[in-house]
């Protein structure tokens, strides 16, 4: 008996711990600039854009980090805890957590999903699931400057102070991206168009692809837990040969073995075919480096795929 | 209460509620069945996907739950076949689940981001943000509400079936012959694994549950001579273990679920060190303090051995003690020397004789331990 | 054959198979020591090795992830070893709690690496598991050298390992240096292991080393057929499974091999002749009312199953009394299972369950809880 | 202490402690070369511990062995070893020939494979302990008394002139016992030494030449007709009940 009022005892503490506790996040300091979470870094680049001066941003997941295999520290905890906005891509690429980041904007946080601000139309829906759609929105420019738009306007919801600078460098940026946009499509559009075929190992792709025609081919899904089968290797291997494309592509955090798989198998039919670089994905490149920005980032990419492609 | 505190509240109370059932895990030598709930679960969420076309529908947490069932009943049934060992019945069973599982992602939702990762929670450092709220009101995390629940179901079960648990677990026989069901214990237990490791999966992640169901029944049970304070020991090691990972995790700002499962190791290496019988320490140091202690013993057993008999002179002799006993000299001039201090021997010319005491020691030691 | 002229084909058949042979032979004595959960288990302890590869050298070259991975994992493995040679903690925690102590710590590293900002990190955490599908020619010449090197080393060292499997005791008392053995034994499961992940993941791996052992068991009571077969069953499963899943679109290579070993493996569990589940069932019949007469047989096993490790501990005709009714001859009863070998007289009115005594209480109690659930 | 010629095994102050207790105390033991000779006492006297650790299967906190004067670890391959058979996994897939055979395997040294001439020999001693017709039997399908035979016979392969067997009367049925005593007596024709750990004190004056008694230390040992006596054996048993009874029919029997 005495072992159970010992244990009950012991369970209850933390219990009580908790019925105690107050709201969870803490108050806003009245003025300076505002405190902004961004997720992904191509999401904290367009805030870092947009926001200027006036946002004291963090970006959750840093350099290289794939969104799908994000783990949080401590200290971002506390930076969740303690943020007044919270931005993020949406449509699920945060996983699980964007249940979370929902959850926050019913408790006094402002909460921006940019990619959900899109025109559903304009987004492409997974096949077999009408109601989900693709995450991947920012390799297309426009609906990239449609997400800069949104936020520019929430910002100057959220923080109708300091509004000018939000409207001058939203402006500014989406002039930046018509520009690049325009830059893309020319050197896209320098390729032959039998050329025009983008051979990666997973499908964060196709927006880019249905935006300046190209022919987009993965070997795996979005879901990490899907696995190629044998059958689905030579069907992509028959297709670059038949295709007679000179290169296929790997992306930063994705090991390249599919890919060597790809062109190994592509070998064997007589085709030749070569890595033809490494593109950025689901994140954006080191700080210093050429891809640190958005706009770097594109055009590396660009400059990757139209170099190997044009051989 | 701020984000970190509600996370150590949650963190403690999901390791509580994880170590109850694993140290019956432990006990039952099926520790890695948590292991491998993790990966098998996979299947039911796919398939309640197919069945409802939303990620975040709470059909999926409880066709985890299911399947974990169904993983436990599965591996249960191997097991009793007795045609398997346990550690291969697991390792049969979880990887054809899982495998189902990819499959029918493979197939039909390649393109959603579909894992056990993404649709179960599986972060505590996300856990304080995700809230239970009734018409309007803030009741505190979600997390902490079903692992509260969950905790209070498991304490509740073990009270309640302590005989029917410690006899299936010790001696699943016995409990046949007595007119228990063994089987509906053992199925009642796995089940109450099951349900604890996905809601525990929801709430903290994956592998945190793997440490937190076998490492403090573990450290327990090199504290513990009993069930009882072995169950107890494993509660308190699994809540000292969550306050501690989570320190080191904001004293260092990383991940406080790695933190907390590395600090649940630390604690049973802590144990296996130091802990008070059974810790390697106490081993080394009652083989050191009982060396000497044990070596006069010996000696003075020895001589007495041979007082008196033909072989003495031979056997007593300072010079050749050393080869009899098996001993370095230097040693066996040090253990002379201690028991001349005590008083138990004395030199003869060249030959070393227990004095009284000592012949009195000897007997009472040779008599003792045939009693 | 025509269908293996296709290179993708051939590669990943060759690779899974010649990986199913290995696996399924080191698999086999693993299965015997009960060490069928290492490859999972290394799979998780690998991560920190992992991490601290890619801190020391800011580079995710392969050969350096595997060789952090396996040291890893090597060390996991020791710590298992060490904790279950110095402590009563049974060897399956010890390993859970490593798997998840070493993971635990990975994770801590990750974090580490997460916050520098260096886009070299990408995909460090599954950098080392690889996927049958995309098993590569290099993949292919690594496992057929580990597999020529695993079975050429189970060739000579056969008589060295069955001992140790078997009774490591009687090696010992032989001279031979059982720590020496397990050592090698030990590391040879490692490599194989993590050239597994590395090139077919996780999941196939676990199952490699378990599965075909486990069918192989219930279809030979020899070792070296049961090597043999689980050899045959590893490359009949590695190639079917490749087979197939290059015949259906969007049929994952590893997950489709996975569910042949499952279903060879349920296959010898039901039809094994002597052993399997059919054949049990239908002895059950002519087993059962002999079993069902002995009530003084299953006291005796209960009484036996109180001194674990001493099955040999006899009990008192007394207290064989009080648990029977009353007016049993339980002199005649014992003499009548002494000579059927089920009982055994140990000491002057004590009695003990013998080995055969022990299985058909065990297998009478089984039905009994069969029927029961 | 001269010695006209060197006893087959001799142990001088042996003592084993596993964790606070000693199990053995300085324990001082001369077998004779061609000796028979039990090793009896009462549960928890260390019985088997002895011969483990006579066998260096587990350590000693002190003592010495010594085989044929030489020293234990010279003198290893002089001893056959016969564990408990209990300790053993039955479920084991092999055959009844085959576990015979692993008693060449001390002889034929690493990488050797054993061959026609090793399994002659194998069959040779399971034909001595009337297991013959059981060669390919799986050992899981053997009974109790089968399992000793095939440990037995594992045993007489080694063909080593020093026998230790730990229990080997322990639950097995008559036939077995008898072709168990069997074998012994010849191996004492032969000269071979055995040393038994053995439970039956009735059967002590029948089977054994001389015997040891234990009770963590020695209380006795040498020629049963001398050492196997009422007051030594009281001594050894503490006195038990039941044990005294044991005694009793002992000597009226012996």
């Amino acid at each position: 008996m005495t072992m159970k009022t010992r244990v009950v005892s012991l369970f209850a503490i933390p219990l009580l711990l908790v019925a105690c506790g107050g709201p969870l996040q803490d108050a806003a300091p009245a003025d300076g600039p505002i405190r902004v979470v961004a997720t992904t870094t191509i999401v904290g680049d367009l805030v870092r854009t947009v926001g200027g001066d006036s946002v004291d941003l963090t970006i959750l997941m840093g350099a290289g980090v794939d969104p799908h295999l994000y783990k949080p520290s401590a200290g971002d905890v506390r930076t969740m805890a303690t943020a007044q906005v919270v931005v993020y891509n949406g449509l699920h690429l945060e996983g699980k957590m964007t249940e979370v980041l929902e959850e926050m904007g019913g408790r006094g946080v402002e909460v921006v999903a940019v990619a959900e601000y899109l025109d559903p139309k304009a987004l492409l829906p997974i096949e077999g699931f009408d109601e989900l759609h693709d995450p991947h929105v920012w390799f297309d420019i426009e609906l990239w400057q449609q997400a800069a738009a949104c936020l520019r306007d929430e910002l100057v919801r959220i923080d109708p102070d300091h509004a000018d600078g939000y409207r001058a460098r939203g402006d500014a940026f989406i002039a930046e991206l018509a520009e690049l946009d325009g830059w893309v499509e020319e050197r896209i559009g320098s390729l032959p168009e039998a050329r025009r075929v983008l051979v990666t190992a997973h499908d964060a792709f196709e927006y880019f692809g249905r935006a300046y025609g190209i022919e987009v081919r993965g070997l795996l899904g979005v879901s990490t837990a899907a696995e190629a089968g044998t059958a689905d290797v030579q069907q992509l291997a028959a297709f670059i040969a038949e295709r007679k494309l000179p290169a296929v592509f790997v992306e930063s955090s994705v090991p390249p073995r599919y890919v060597e798989a790809l062109t190994e198998a592509v070998a064997a039919r007589g085709g030749e075919v070569t890595i033809g670089g490494s593109l950025y994905s689901d994140a954006l490149g080191s700080p210093g480096g050429p891809a640190e920005t958005y706009v770097g980032t594109v055009r590396t990419n660009v400059d990757t795929i139209v170099g190997a492609l044009a051989e | 209460m701020t984000a970190e505190l509600e996370i150590l509240v949650i963190a403690m109370v999901t390791a509580v509620a994880a170590a109850l059932p694993g140290a019956y895990l432990v006990l039952r030598r099926t520790a890695m069945v948590s292991d491998a709930i993790s990966h098998a679960i996979l299947p039911g969420i796919v398939v309640a996907f197919f069945l409802t076309e939303d990620l975040n529908s709470p059909l999926l947490l409880i066709a985890a739950a299911a399947t974990g069932v169904l993983t436990v009943v599965l591996i249960e049934a191997l097991i009793r076949s007795r045609l398997i060992p346990e550690d291969a019945s697991i390792g049969i069973v979880f990887p054809a689940l899982f495998s189902i599982g990819v499959i029918l992602i493979s197939r039909a939702a390649s393109d959603v981001h579909l894992d056990t990762d993404s649709v179960l929670l599986g972060e505590l450092a996300f856990a304080p943000f995700h809230r239970l709220t009734v018409v309007g009101v803030d009741l505190g995390p979600a997390a902490l509400w079903s692992m509260g629940t969950i905790l209070v179901l498991n304490v509740g079960l073990i009270l309640l079936a302590w005989k029917e648990l410690k006899l299936a677990t010790v001696d699943s026989s016995l409990a046949a012959l007595l007119g228990f069901q063994p089987v509906v214990v053992h199925y009642g237990l796995m089940t109450m694994v099951s349900v604890t490791a996905v809601g525990a999966f929801d709430a903290v992640g994956s592998i945190l549950v793997v440490a937190l169901m076998i490492a403090p029944p573990a450290t327990a049970y090199l504290l513990a001579e009993r069930l009882a304070p072995m169950v107890v020991v494993a509660a308190v090691v699994a809540a000292a273990g969550a306050a501690l990972g989570w320190a080191f995790a904001l004293a260092l700002d990383v991940s406080i679920a790695g933190s907390i499962a590395a600090a649940s190791g630390l604690l049973f290496v802590a144990a296996f060190l130091v802990a008070p019988r059974r810790g390697l320490l106490a081993q080394a140091r009652r083989r050191q303090g009982q060396r000497l202690d044990f070596a006069v013993r010996m000696l003075v057993v020895h001589l007495f051995h041979h007082e008196g008999t033909p072989e003495a002179s031979e056997e007593c002799r300072v010079a050749g003690l050393h080869r009899h006993l098996g001993w370095s000299e230097s040693w066996t001039r040090r253990v002379v020397g201690k028991a001349a201090e005590l008083e138990l021997v004395e030199r003869n010319g060249e030959q070393v004789l227990p004095t009284a005491d000592g012949r009195r020691l000897a007997d009472d030691a040779v008599i003792g331990f045939g009693a | 054959m025509e269908l293996f002229s296709d290179y993708t084909l051939r590669v990943v058949a060759l690779g899974s198979g010649v990986l199913g042979a290995a696996a399924g032979a080191l698999g086999s004595f693993a299965y015997l020591r009960r060490q069928s959960l290492v490859g999972d288990a290394l799979s998780h302890a690998a991560l920190p090795g992992i991490a601290v590869a890619f801190l020391l050298t800011g580079s995710k070259a392969p050969l350096t992830i595997m060789l952090g991975a396996a040291l890893a994992g090597w060390l996991a493995t020791l710590a298992v070893g060490l904790v279950v040679r110095r402590s009563r903690v049974p060897y399956d925690s010890a390993l859970g709690m490593s798997l998840a102590v070493f993971f635990g710590i990975g994770l801590v590293l990750l974090t580490v690496i997460q916050k520098r900002p260096d886009a070299a990190q990408a995909g460090l955490e599954s950098f080392l598991f690889g996927q049958a599908a995309s098993l590569l020619r290099e993949d292919v010449v690594a496992m057929s050298a580990l597999g020529a090197a695993c079975l050429l080393l189970l060739g000579l060292l056969w008589k060295e390992f069955k001992l140790l499997s078997f009774d490591s005791e009687f090696a010992s008392s032989l001279g031979r240096s059982v720590g020496r053995l397990d050592g090698l034994f030990t590391l040879l499961l490692v490599i194989a292991v993590v050239i597994g992940l590395r090139t077919v993941g996780v999941v196939l791996m676990s199952a490699m080393v378990v599965a075909p052992a486990a069918a192989a068991r219930q279809l030979t009571d020899r070792l070296a057929p049961m090597v043999a077969l689980a050899t045959a069953i590893g490359v009949f499963s590695g190639v079917t499974g490749a087979v197939l899943s290059s015949l259906i679109p969007r049929l994952p290579t590893g997950p489709t091999i996975v569910l042949v070993l499952s279903s060879v493996v349920a296959i010898s569990l039901v039809f094994a002749p002597r052993r399997g589940l059919l054949w049990r069932w239908i002895s059950l019949g002519r087993l059962a009312p002999s079993a069902a007469l002995d009530p003084v047989l299953m006291h005796l096993y209960a009484l036996a199953q109180q001194h674990p490790g001493e099955p040999d501990h006899g009990h008192g005709i007394a207290v064989l009394r009080t648990m029977s009714p009353a007016g049993v001859d339980l002199d005649q009863v014992l003499e009548n299972l002494r000579s059927r070998g089920l009982v055994e007289r140990v000491d002057e009115g004590l009695w003990a369950p013998t080995a055969i005594g022990r299985r058909e209480a065990e297998r009478h109690l089984a039905s009994q809880n069969e029927a029961a659930s | 202490m001269a010695r006209e010629s060197s006893p087959a095994l001799e142990v001088e102050d042996l003592t084993v402690a596993y964790s606070e207790q000693p199990v053995l105390w300085d324990i001082d033991l001369v077998v004779p070369t061609g000796d028979t000779m039990a090793i009896v006492g009462p549960n928890g006297a260390g019985k088997s511990t002895l011969i483990k650790a006579a066998m260096g299967l587990i350590p000693a906190v002190a003592g010495e062995v010594r085989v044929f004067g030489r020293p234990f670890a010279k003198g290893r391959g002089e001893i056959a070893y016969v564990p408990q058979r209990a300790s053993l996994e039955w479920d084991f897939p092999t055959d009844v020939l085959d576990v015979v055979t692993m008693g060449t395997y001390g002889s034929l040294g690493w990488f050797r494979r054993p061959g026609a001439g090793e399994r002659d020999r194998a069959r040779a001693a399971l034909e001595e302990v009337a297991m013959g017709a059981f060669e390919r039997r799986p050992i899981a399908q053997l009974s109790g008394g089968q399992q000793q035979r095939v440990l037995l016979a594992r045993a007489l392969v080694q063909q080593a002139p020093i026998l230790m067997l730990d229990e080997p009367f322990q639950g097995v049925d008559a036939p077995t016992e008898r072709a168990i005593v069997a074998v012994l007596d010849r191996l004492s024709d032969e000269g071979k030494t055995v040393v038994v750990v053995h439970h039956d004190l009735q059967t002590v004056p029948e089977y054994f030449d001389s015997v040891l008694l234990l009770n963590v230390r020695a209380i006795d040992a040498g020629p049963v007709a001398e050492v196997f006596t009422e007051e030594n054996l009281r001594l050894t048993f503490g006195g038990r009940v039941g044990v005294l009874a044991q005694i009793a029919a002992a000597e009226s029997g012996g």
